[in-house]
């Protein structure tokens, strides 16, 4: 048995930490694993934490795809004013990312890992998604149970591509970009990345 | 605070008596390559032998580390496990310390030599303290270990009209260039167009087991999309099925074949099943 | 003027909505533009803020980069559960570089090297420059030019501190040993020696 305090805190919880909206059987199966709960005393929690929320600067509310806490609506153009205009840029490591993606599809976050050899951001992988390029297309049947990403039809639409196969086409190192490539990577070799710089993506 | 026990020796390895056979220094050599992961470097190898010994490392008992030290080093470099250069290093620094220790004390009016083991008491124990720093470091509270970071969607980027960036076909290919280029350095891998349409069929296949977790067979097909498309969809099912992200079922010979997720996140019932 | 409720509720939406943790300056300059706030007035909002959260799932914390809302740590166990994917998974080396880094900063590689007795790997240097948590402040004006790393902000954010003063002191090397830690004892004159911690793990 669990408190309904304590479980209350731990919807609420994962509902703020998920990367997209979160379904009852995700939270069922994911940090409520350990207890013996049912859909409608799941339901009535988030009811409750609906409740609760009703008088701040966010709701709880329930979209096509879950759950999830999205600002007030009447906030709307008081919050505009959070995002000065600049044009952001996309870190290298999202796009090796994304490369990745698309190539080894659907492919999980640890077998991106072990290829790029770095740890792949959360902040990566969630704009990814916000981007609508890569999505979840199910799970692997190992430990952990990984999710697996694969791109979506926006991605192609995005880069006006026909099929993910069009890509490599595209790679082919041409003669004059193999040089920069050796450069590039010289230049990797001894660390200097100051003009690199990993801005978050 | 040198809490050597004195006893009779078990044995001699290159001429130096050995006290006590530590039972931690016979390891199946299965576990000598996690081992290599388990050290950070030489200097944690010291440390660790350091402390399983209770040896002051103060007044370092240069000829039984030294022993010890090359007896891993001996078994690593035997089991023929990538050792690096850093742990020969060490072990030719341990050497040296140990000859100019047996040498015998010229007597010299000048001011007394300096202890050959200075230097390398110095190091463990700098070492020691960056090796307790990373230990505080893993101690504090960790990003999606001990706590997430709570969000909340909001609609208001949209009303600001802030377009995400510009990015262009050329800065992903030649990511992908990239990654290509990772992936040789491991293996040969021949990326054929054929096998990345594979990939793609692979998830678009998937994306339609979320919402459906049991689809017949055939209704994977999509004749519109010619041969081509069909043996892409055929190669697809089969290398899913290979992978053990979907299952193949078939009630009796010559009856439907049915493939079934083993992977959504909406299966449940598949779920209970397991 | 702004009325409480709707000033609590735009701040809290800001922070909620927010990519980044968020400043004082960037909420006064962002979202509270239009209204006549000073500082001490958002501080209260925020306190108030951060007591309405006391007995929920998240709380509201300052770090090295401003407020941000994050999970209560006691419920760490039971989301990672949730995202076993998403654990970081760090070695022993790169804590060591990374330590070596924070308390020693700026410092170059084979300053690194030196102590550690090991060659830093390329890959830890990279995996620590694109989390973002290390950077490139300088190169030595010694031959080779050798660059110097710091720490960030970002580095800060992940280990929920607000100043590298934060991070415990060290263990202080036994007084009948000279050892060379100037640097080091110059780094841990500006911490608190109360925080001091049993001197080995």
């Amino acid at each position: 048995m669990i408190a309904d305090k304590q479980l209350k805190q731990l919807v609420e919880a994962a509902v703020f930490a998920a990367e997209a909206p979160v379904t009852l059987d995700q939270l069922l199966g994911g940090v409520l694993a350990d207890y013996r709960l049912n859909r409608p005393r799941l339901r009535q929690v988030l009811d409750e934490l609906k409740d609760d929320y009703r008088e701040r600067g966010i709701e709880l509310v329930e979209v096509a795809s879950g759950y999830r806490f999205q600002t007030r609506s009447e906030l709307g153009p008081a919050l505009v004013n959070m995002w000065p205009d600049r044009a952001p840029r996309y870190s290298a490591a999202l796009f090796e990312t994304l490369a990745l993606i698309a190539w080894r599809q659907p492919v999980t976050r640890g077998e991106i890992e072990a290829v790029r050899g770095v740890s792949v951001s959360t902040q990566i992988m969630k704009t990814l998604q916000e981007r609508g390029w890569v999505k979840v297309v199910g799970h692997k049947e190992v430990p952990g149970r990984p999710a697996l990403y694969a791109t979506t039809k926006a991605f192609l639409d995005y880069f006006s591509l026909q099929s993910v196969a069009d890509l490599p086409a595209l790679a082919q190192p041409r003669p004059e970009l193999e040089l920069d490539l050796e450069s590039a990577a010289d230049t990797n070799d001894t660390r200097e990345r100051g003009t690199n710089k990993e801005e978050n993506p | 605070m040198v809490t050597e026990q004195q006893s009779l020796p078990l044995g001699f390895v290159r001429g130096e008596p050995v006290f006590e056979q530590p039972e931690d220094l016979y390891i199946p050599p299965e576990a000598l390559e996690l081992m290599l992961d388990l050290f950070s470097g030489p200097m944690d190898l010291l440390l660790y032998l350091i402390r399983k010994q209770k040896m002051d490392i103060l007044d370092l008992p240069i000829l039984r580390i030294t022993e010890q030290y090359m007896v891993y080093v001996d078994m690593m470099r035997e089991m023929k496990l990538e050792l690096a250069a850093d742990y020969l290093l060490m072990a030719a620094m341990l050497a040296e310390i140990k000859s100019r220790m047996l040498l015998p004390k010229i007597a010299s009016d000048e001011d007394e030599e300096e202890d050959p083991r200075a230097e390398l008491v110095r190091r463990l124990k700098e070492y020691e303290i960056v090796r307790s720093g990373a230990h505080e470091l893993d101690m504090q509270p960790q990003q999606e270990r001990d706590y997430f970071i709570a969000h909340a969607d909001t609609d208001a980027r949209d009303l600001a009209g802030h377009a995400p960036p510009e990015v262009s076909l050329e800065e992903l290919s030649l990511a992908l260039l990239k990654v290509m280029q990772l992936v040789d350095v491991q293996a040969h891998h021949q990326v054929k167009r054929e096998a990345l349409s594979t990939r793609e069929r692979m998830s678009r296949i998937l994306e339609k087991l979320q919402t459906n977790t049991r689809i017949e067979f055939s209704q994977l097909f999509e004749t519109n999309e010619g041969r081509s498309g069909v043996v892409v969809s055929f190669l697809a099912i089969l290398e899913l099925n290979k992978e053990g992200l979907i299952a193949l079922t078939q009630a009796e010979s010559y009856s439907v074949i049915y493939v079934v997720s083993k992977s959504t996140a909406g299966a449940t019932e598949h779920r209970a099943e397991g």
